[in-house]
């Protein structure tokens, strides 16, 4: 066996090992959709007009955007400009951070959902509901004690509840699909239109805010807040919060490749018949694998509310629907929804830069998350072109998979 | 006489597979040609390739004397070749006639609708020519499996095959159905069609074939004429060594009442009573058998009494407990084995490796994963005690379960549920798909536990299997045992008519052949059989 | 007429900065050319409401101002369109941050936007903030609110005058025998319900007899649901809506054409904004948005830039009116534009007092 | 009115030859209560005009009611076709939704540069047809997962129409262009109730063509048959010699055309596209899952389905006209909890056998 050939069997073996191949096509997928992006922003600049001077020049045709001040804008500057000797914890990274914070959650809520088999849509309705629970009921607890013990009170007992609304919200679901066989994607997709207009009307009225405006809550105390450290304030981002995250995703990781509901969890999500088969009470672990989800999503609107606004006010963003993005990215792994939250965290918070520092609409880095999505759905097309880069000289796979002439292979 | 088919030299790869290498085949136009071979010998692959589903490596096909190129089932059907596949092609919620006519469709209107009086009235005219019994308007999912088989070969044939090809036709069907698909094979080349079929059991080769083909490791190794030939050569043949193909059984031992079940009512899925008031007992180091066709409630029965589906009445004791509303977990810690009759859909988890897969069932238990915690370690070295007792073949204990071949997956379950150190297993068709050389050590295992005591109920549609191993047999029939039998003391065409659901003349009883013997003379009495039709 | 400012100067100003708005090239071009010339007056930013622009309303109307001072004073802007609250911070920290430019001002469109401000203007004690529909007490602040209620008032008084009497023009008309008119809000809030209370205000100060059908759409964003809701209230009966929508009050528009009734437009003078439904447009409350915009950006160049200062706009300050629409106005009947133009003054002199909660 | 008792009814009809046998009869219990209790809200509204029960079924006799639902259905309905045409196929479409947001702003995009209604709603179905083509290629030629390759249509297309939008019109809302009108039918139009049927928007027209004619493919056709077949059991399709990707590429791309009518008609209706957000579509292509899987894949059962939904959004905004004492907020939501509750009524839906699978010819 030449030397070359050994090359070739180890990048094989690589290219099969799953975990390998996850990053590798994660990675591709980035720099596919960049690229795809860039192309955009010059098609986009080429449909608006500018002043000569603004604009950019490559391959001698002007363009109005220029693609690398974007993508060194959306990177650097969500960076917090990690290059221009400024960097500072308080910058634009803290903001990357707490996005990351929200979306570890949201992502957590939605992969747990989807290791069990479960197209859980409803973080987002979970998120409502455990955020305007934790603001609520977190103004109480705040009546009762305060200042330092109060943060040390609150700030769990805040989490805690977000975890028992979002969670009983995320029962709902589950046992209607295990009781009542009703499709959790058309529940849980009612039950967020249904979280939307009941905090709309809760946080307009009973728990409204008579000082504000808004429909919002009375702002919590600052000590019944996520409290700063080493990260400035002014960017509504606490390391506490991060810590949470980081401990939710080593939680999971545990729960679900050392226990035994894990084990049921991910049974019933790969095969609920081989589940039902090993002793696992299908309709149970349903119910509770959406609580346990729903309890994840209701932690997101916990933090949301003790670290982000610091009250809970209607029209919640989409962090629900992006845990979704999350969790496909990090194929439902624990640990993967750790860098796909950051990637997301980065794209969410480079986007204000980028709005802000030029003047292609900040919509297109929507577009780069559908594609990065999008490239990660087809692992095939790049062990295809990987295939290609490995072995040019093979021919084209045939339709039933198998190698053209591999005489090689005894 | 002509050759409908000619296969020469023809070789088909797979990654890191040969599926078939080099083979030589051919078949005699109006003839009945089987095709022998263990699990994996490359039998589908050869024919696939000769119905155009897959292109050879190399070797050319040859019909009626042309050299062709199929790129595609369509071009094979063109060119007057049917096949039947081992499982079936069909759409289960469409009716008989969509299926016979799906892709060919006569059509009127300039195209623009299907002729669907046309359409039917060729099905009924079709199976009138070749008196086959089908409904035309029937779903087929309502339908049994013998009719399905029925509407495929009608299929094959309103496309106009000369040859057809059937991949392990009788694997599903009953004794007397086998004699009826034997019928209609013979009206077939009758009528001057050309029939290749596959299978594993070597008495059916030689009852309905004119020739017989052996593929051993991909390679053809030998064409026989089916009178001059002998199971054990034939089998010898297939496996490369000689096979022991009876059971050696010694008496049963047996204790005390394992098992019991009184007056079990169990509704199917669809809300109709599949087991009616079925009462029986199992007891220490007995094998209870059930025989019976596919769907006479026998699924239903185990289910109910391996905790997988409510019973409706009745009452499931195990070891003089009253199981009945405990849950499969329950069971499981009581010490209840199961070999599932679906093994990649109940048995294994086909993206878990086999590490994972030998947690399944025990994940709760105090040895893998005491206080809900999994102990990994533990459960590695259980899978790879499992891998290496049972002659589990696969690279390693870390290998998914998907990568392995049926035959060693069904190694695997066996092994797992047999370590349970288990006081009842339950096995249902344990040998379903295994080749010869496993279906012998299977069966040699469990033999071995009903000698340790522990009670084996054992459900086959293979009647060799549960005769040769049962202490008591029972025969399944509309949800109900009609009989409970010595099975050394029953010929199989008294069981066959037991399955159709009559009690056989008092006089037939007496005379016991043995079921080897048995299974190598076609059933004869197949037409007082037909009478009893099945649901 | 001394009535509401129909078909002033106001109107055209109007449209002229709005295609100049809609077409981004010419903003472009003039920011860029003239920063490489002389470089600009000052820098502002602009922090618009979730919504975006292309609202048709509040947003494009704050722009106007901007757009208004960049041509009188040569200013440059740069404009962020936040999508959801957590972003605003973010972006008056972007502006109050940034050295290059610096920014003069940074004005922030809607009362969302004032718990942030809050905090950023005490963090940036060395930016101008500007601010509408909220008031942010910090020196650096100048706060700008509306008497919304004032200026719906007159909206429901005409309303209710016409509805009660048989007028017909343009694509619509009325029945002298209805009861009733509609209001259409966006999300429910104490803005928009400042709106309505005034307007309730106004169409009981007209007849007693008339009563106001109120629905929330619960998005500024959603014609179709616009249209729905006002499409059921002209089949119970209304003959006018008004709306406080944003961009859900284009469907109560459609809807109004379809039912051949009339619809009352909200912040712009939406029969020019919206010119396609300029036949079914009675008038519109304008909401100056672009006023206080335009001056404090006057202010600041003229340095003495009024922070800390809250000012609220009602009609006696120019903030708020009711514009007759432009291709109807001119058909509304005399009785109805005076006795609406008498309401003006007296709410002006303080004889009429307006509610500001339904 | 009869818009949720004819649902019932005809979820009912057609399912009643698909389903199993356990289904049809819960189906059919869902149908009859629901007519039940339409009936009894019908003359229990007779006999006490002034109470809830008379507000309730004054509305819902409405023809106005009708009409809105009508209006409320058409980009849902189109899109439930196309999914039902996709999944049947064996390619489960969940980037309706996207299918939907990039239609809509491209109708309204070529309508305004062109200036002809119809050549901006063919302009929408070529750019959702297009999106589909995408679709299709990433899941049948690159096996790509049905589900997150949906979801990337859907987020695509919601980041793509704001984002032309923007570049063009320098915001995510277009201006306002024509709109397509409505045609009413002398006569016909006149009939109390049903009258609203033939005084309709030329979308709610083809819309009914659609429906029709989708039941005709699915029914009378091969290509239906093969639809189905492709579906449920794609190998039993390809060895009886029809190749099954192409089965499924014209199945994902009629998705494409019908979600794509559904868009255009939905934004040149109101002529405008608004991509603040979730968009002007907001949620009707997941709606529009939920009509075809309620009305079991048949084009007229979810049809009538998205009937059922639209005309209880239609019923909630008179509703909040007539104050019947509950907050506004919370009668915005009966739409949504009246379709779990029937849902849990009517329980499982089952999907094509082979849904979500990848078929490879020749595989083993
Ligand atoms: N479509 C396929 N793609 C890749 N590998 C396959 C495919 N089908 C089968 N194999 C591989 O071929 C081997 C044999 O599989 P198969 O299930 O056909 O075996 P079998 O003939 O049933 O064997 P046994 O005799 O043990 O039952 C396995 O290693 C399996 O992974
Ligand atoms: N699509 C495939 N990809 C890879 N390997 C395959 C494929 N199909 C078959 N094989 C392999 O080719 C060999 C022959 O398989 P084939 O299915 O022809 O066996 P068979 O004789 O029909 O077995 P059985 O009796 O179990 O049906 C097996 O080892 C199998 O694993
Ligand atoms: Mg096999
Ligand atoms: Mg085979």
């Amino acid at each position: 066996m030449s030397a070359a050939d050994r090359v070739r069997r180890l990048l094989e073996r690589l290219v099969a090992a799953s975990a390998v191949e996850r990053i590798l096509i994660s990675s591709a997928a980035l720099l596919l959709s960049i690229l795809l992006g860039a192309v955009l922003v010059l098609v986009a600049g080429r449909m608006t007009t500018c002043a000569p001077s603004s604009a950019v020049y490559y391959f001698g045709t002007g363009f109005c955007y220029d693609p690398v001040l974007v993508f060194d804008r959306l990177f650097l500057g969500a960076l917090g400009e990690p290059f221009s000797g400024g960097w500072s914890p308080a910058g634009q990274f803290s903001v990357t951070l707490r996005e990351t914070t929200l979306l570890i959650f949201t992502g957590l809520s939605v992969a747990l959902a989807f290791r069990a088999g479960i197209f859980n849509i409803g973080t987002q309705g979970q998120m409502a509901v455990g955020g305007l629970a934790t603001a609520v009921l977190v103004l109480r607890g705040a009546d009762v004690v305060s200042g330092v013990a109060g943060t040390i009170v609150l700030i769990p007992f805040g989490i805690v509840v977000g975890a028992v609304f979002g969670g009983l919200y995320g029962s709902i679901p589950g046992l209607l699909k295990a009781y009542a066989d009703a499709n959790e994607v058309i529940t849980t997709i009612m039950l967020n239109f249904i979280a939307t207009g009941v905090t709309l009307y809760l946080v307009g009225g009973a728990f409204k805010d008579p000082e504000s405006a808004a429909n919002q809550t009375v702002p919590l105390p600052e000590f019944a807040q996520f409290p700063t450290v080493l990260f400035g304030g002014r960017q509504d981002f606490s390391l506490v919060a991060l810590a949470c995250g980081v401990l939710a995703i080593g939680g999971l990781y545990y729960l679900l490749e050392h226990t035994a509901f894990g084990y049921d969890i991910r049974t019933s999500g790969l095969q609920p018949e081989a589940a039902e088969y090993g002793g696992v009470d299908a309709k149970r672990t349903v119910v509770a694998s959406l609580t346990l989800s729903g309890a994840f999503g209701g932690v997101a609107g916990a933090m949301y509310v003790m670290m982000v606004l610091g009250k809970f006010q209607s029209g919640l963003p989409a962090y629900g629907f992006d845990g979704i993005t999350v969790s496909i990215l990090a194929g439902n792994n624990p640990v993967g929804v750790a860098f796909a939250a950051l990637l997301f965290g980065v794209l969410k918070s480079g986007t204000t830069i980028v709005q802000f520092a030029t003047d292609v609409p900040p919509q297109l880095v929507g577009v780069l998350r559908g594609l990065i999505i999008l490239f990660v759905a087809m692992p095939e097309f790049f062990r295809i072109v990987g295939r290609r880069v490995i072995d040019p000289g093979a021919e084209p796979v045939a339709t039933d998979g198998g190698h053209a002439g591999g005489s090689d292979d005894e | 006489m002509s050759k409908a088919v000619r296969l020469e030299g023809i070789t088909k790869r797979f990654p890191g597979v040969v599926a078939n290498d080099d083979v030589d085949f051919e078949v005699e136009e109006g003839t009945v040609h089987a095709l022998l071979g263990e699990n994996g010998a490359g039998k589908t692959t050869l024919m696939n390739v000769l119905y155009g589903l897959y292109g050879p490596t190399s070797g050319r096909v040859v019909v009626d004397g042309e050299k062709r190129e199929f790129d595609s089932p369509r071009d094979a059907i063109d060119a007057g070749i049917g096949m039947i596949h081992q499982h079936f092609m069909l759409v289960d919620p469409m009716t008989v006639t969509e299926n016979i006519t799906l892709g060919n469709e006569p059509r009127k209107w300039g195209g623009l609708a299907v002729d669907r009086k046309g359409a039917r009235e060729a099905v009924v005219e079709l199976a009138d020519r070749y008196g086959f019994d089908v409904d035309p308007d029937a779903r087929i999912e309502d339908v049994s499996v013998g009719e399905q088989q029925r509407v495929e070969i009608l299929k094959a044939l309103y496309r106009g095959a000369d040859t057809l090809i059937l991949d392990e036709p009788t694997a599903v069907l009953t004794p007397q159905e086998i004699e009826e698909l034997f019928g209609v094979l013979e009206e077939l080349t009758a009528q001057g069609k050309t029939i290749i079929f596959i299978t594993h059991k070597l008495g059916e080769a030689m009852a309905a074939a004119d020739e017989i083909s052996v593929l051993r490791d991909g390679r053809k190794v030998g064409t026989v004429d089916a009178s001059d030939t002998t199971r054990e050569g034939l089998a010898e043949l297939m496996v490369g060594r000689e096979v022991l193909l009876d059971v050696d059984r010694p008496p049963a031992d047996t204790g005390d009442v394992v098992a019991s079940v009184s007056d079990l009512v169990v509704d199917d899925d669809r809300g109709v009573r599949a087991v009616d008031d079925v009462s029986f007992e199992l007891r220490a180091g007995e094998i209870l058998g059930i025989a019976g066709v596919d769907g006479n409630g026998q699924s239903e029965l185990i289910e109910a009494l391996t905790g997988l589906r409510p019973p409706d009445a009745g009452t499931v004791r195990l070891l003089g407990e009253d199981v009945t509303d405990d849950s499969r977990r329950r069971r499981i810690e009581a010490g209840m084995a199961y070999i599932p009759e679906d093994r990649q859909e109940r048995g294994v988890v086909m993206d878990f490796d086999l590490v994972e897969n030998a947690l399944l069932g025990s994940q709760h238990s105090p040895e893998l994963g005491p206080r809900g915690r999994i102990d990994w370690p533990e459960t590695r070295t259980h899978a790879e005690t499992i891998i290496d007792e049972y002659d589990v073949r696969t690279p390693g204990a870390a290998t998914p379960a998907k990568s392995l071949s049926g035959g060693n997956q069904q190694k695997f379950i066996v092994g797992r549920e047999f370590e349970r150190d288990p006081e009842l297993v339950v096995a249902s068709h344990p040998t379903r798909g295994v080749d010869v050389g496993s279906i012998e050590f299977i069966h040699e295992r469990l033999l071995e536990l009903r000698e340790a005591g522990v009670a084996v109920l054992l459900i086959s549609s293979k009647l060799e299997e549960v005769q040769g191993l049962s202490d008591r047999l029972a025969v399944m029939y509309e949800g109900d045992f009609v009989d409970v039998v010595d099975p050394r003391a029953t010929t199989e065409s008294e069981l066959g008519l037991l399955m159709a659901g009559q009690q056989p003349e008092a006089a037939d009883g007496a005379d016991a052949g043995t079921p080897t013997e048995a299974d190598e003379e076609a059933p004869v009495d197949a037409d007082a059989a037909a009478g009893g039709e099945r649901a | 007429s001394g009535g509401p400012s129909g078909g002033s100067d106001d109107t055209e100003t109007e449209t002229e900065t709005d295609s100049g708005g809609s077409t981004d090239d010419g903003m472009e071009e003039t920011t860029a050319a003239e920063t490489t010339e002389s470089g600009p007056a000052a820098h502002i930013g602009m922090v618009y409401a979730t919504g975006g622009l292309g609202d048709g309303s509040f947003n494009d109307q704050a722009q106007s101002g901007v757009i208004q001072a960049q041509e009188d004073f040569n200013i440059a802007y740069n404009e962020a369109q936040p999508d959801e609250v957590a972003e605003f911070s973010s972006f008056q920290q972007q502006f109050a941050q940034s050295t290059d430019p610096n920014y003069d001002l940074v004005c922030c469109i809607g009362f969302l936007q004032a718990d942030s401000l809050t905090e950023n203007a005490e963090s940036y004690p060395d930016q101008n903030f500007m601010i509408v529909d909220s008031v942010v007490d910090a020196p650096n602040v100048a706060s700008y609110t509306f008497k919304e209620h004032e200026g719906s008032y007159l909206a429901g008084l005409m309303a209710s005058l016409l509805t009660t009497q048989d007028f017909s023009a343009g694509a619509g008309s009325t029945a002298g025998d209805s009861t009733n008119v509609g209001f259409v809000g966006g999300v429910e809030s104490d803005l928009i319900k400042r709106f309505q209370a005034g307007y309730e205000a106004g169409v009981s100060a007209g007849s007693d007899d008339v009563d106001v059908s109120t629905s929330y759409t619960g998005s500024f964003n959603d014609p179709a649901a616009g249209r729905e809701a006002a499409a059921a209230m002209y089949n119970s009966g209304a003959d006018i809506v008004y709306h406080a929508a944003g961009n859900t009050g284009t469907g109560v528009f459609q809807a109004a054409q379809e039912a051949g009734k009339f619809a009352i437009g909200v912040d712009r003078a939406q029969s020019i904004t919206r010119p396609s439904y300029s036949d079914v447009i009675l008038g519109s409350m304008v909401k100056r948005v672009d006023t206080p915009v335009y001056n404090s950006i006057e202010a600041v160049l003229n340095g003495n830039f009024p922070g800390g200062t809250a000012v609220s706009l009602g009609l006696a300050e120019d903030g708020v009116d009711l514009v007759y629409g432009d291709s109807l106005g001119s058909e509304i009947p005399d009785d109805v534009a005076s006795e609406v133009s008498t309401a003006r003054e007296d709410i002006i002199n303080g004889d009429i007092s307006v509610p500001t909660s339904p | 009115m009869s818009d949720a008792g004819e649902t019932g009814a005809s979820t009912d009809a057609p399912t009643a030859d698909e389903g199993p046998v356990a289904s049809r009869s819960t189906r059919e219990l869902t149908a009859w209560a629901v007519i039940g209790t339409l009936v009894a809200l019908l003359l229990g509204g007779a006999a006490f005009p002034d109470s809830l029960l008379g507000i309730l079924a004054n509305v819902i006799t409405d023809k106005d009611t009708l009409a809105a639902a009508l209006r409320l259905s058409v980009p849902i309905a189109f899109a439930a076709l196309g999914g039902i045409f996709s999944e049947k196929a064996g390619i489960i479409n969940i980037g309706l939704e996207g299918l939907l947001i990039i239609s809509a702003f491209t109708a309204i995009y070529v309508t305004d540069v062109t200036g002809g209604i119809w050549i901006g709603f063919g302009g929408g179905v070529i750019a959702s047809t297009l999106l589909a083509l995408l679709f299709a290629v990433v899941t049948i030629e690159f096996r790509a997962d049905q589900i997150i390759a949906g979801l990337a249509v859907w987020l695509i297309a919601l980041g793509l129409a704001p984002f032309v939008s923007q570049v063009i019109y320098n915001g995510p809302n277009t201006p306002t262009v024509a709109t397509t009108g409505s045609i009413s039918v002398p006569v016909l139009s006149g009939i109390p109730f049903f009258g609203a049927l033939f005084s309709a928007s030329p979308s709610v027209y083809l819309l009914f063509v659609a429906v029709a004619a989708s039941w005709y493919v699915f029914e009378r056709t091969a290509f239906g048959r093969w639809i189905r077949a492709s579906g449920e059991n794609p190998k039993a399709l390809d060895t009886a010699g029809v190749n099954v990707s192409r089965v499924r590429y014209a199945g994902v791309l009629i998705s494409g055309v019908l979600a794509g009518m559904g868009g255009s008609a939905l934004s040149l209706d109101l002529g405008q596209f608004t991509g603040n957000g979730p968009t002007m579509v907001n949620g009707k292509g997941f709606i529009a899952i939920v009509a075809y899987l309620f009305g079991n894949y048949n084009p007229i059962g979810a049809f009538l389905a998205t009937m059922l939904f639209a005309g209880l959004d239609a019923i909630q905004t008179v509703l909040q006209l007539k104050g019947i004492g509950l907050p506004r907020q919370l009668i915005r939501i009966i739409p949504f909890v009246v379709v779990i509750i029937v849902l849990a009524l009517v329980g499982r839906t089952r999907l094509p056998e082979a849904a979500g699978e990848h078929y490879e010819s020749g595989e083993e």
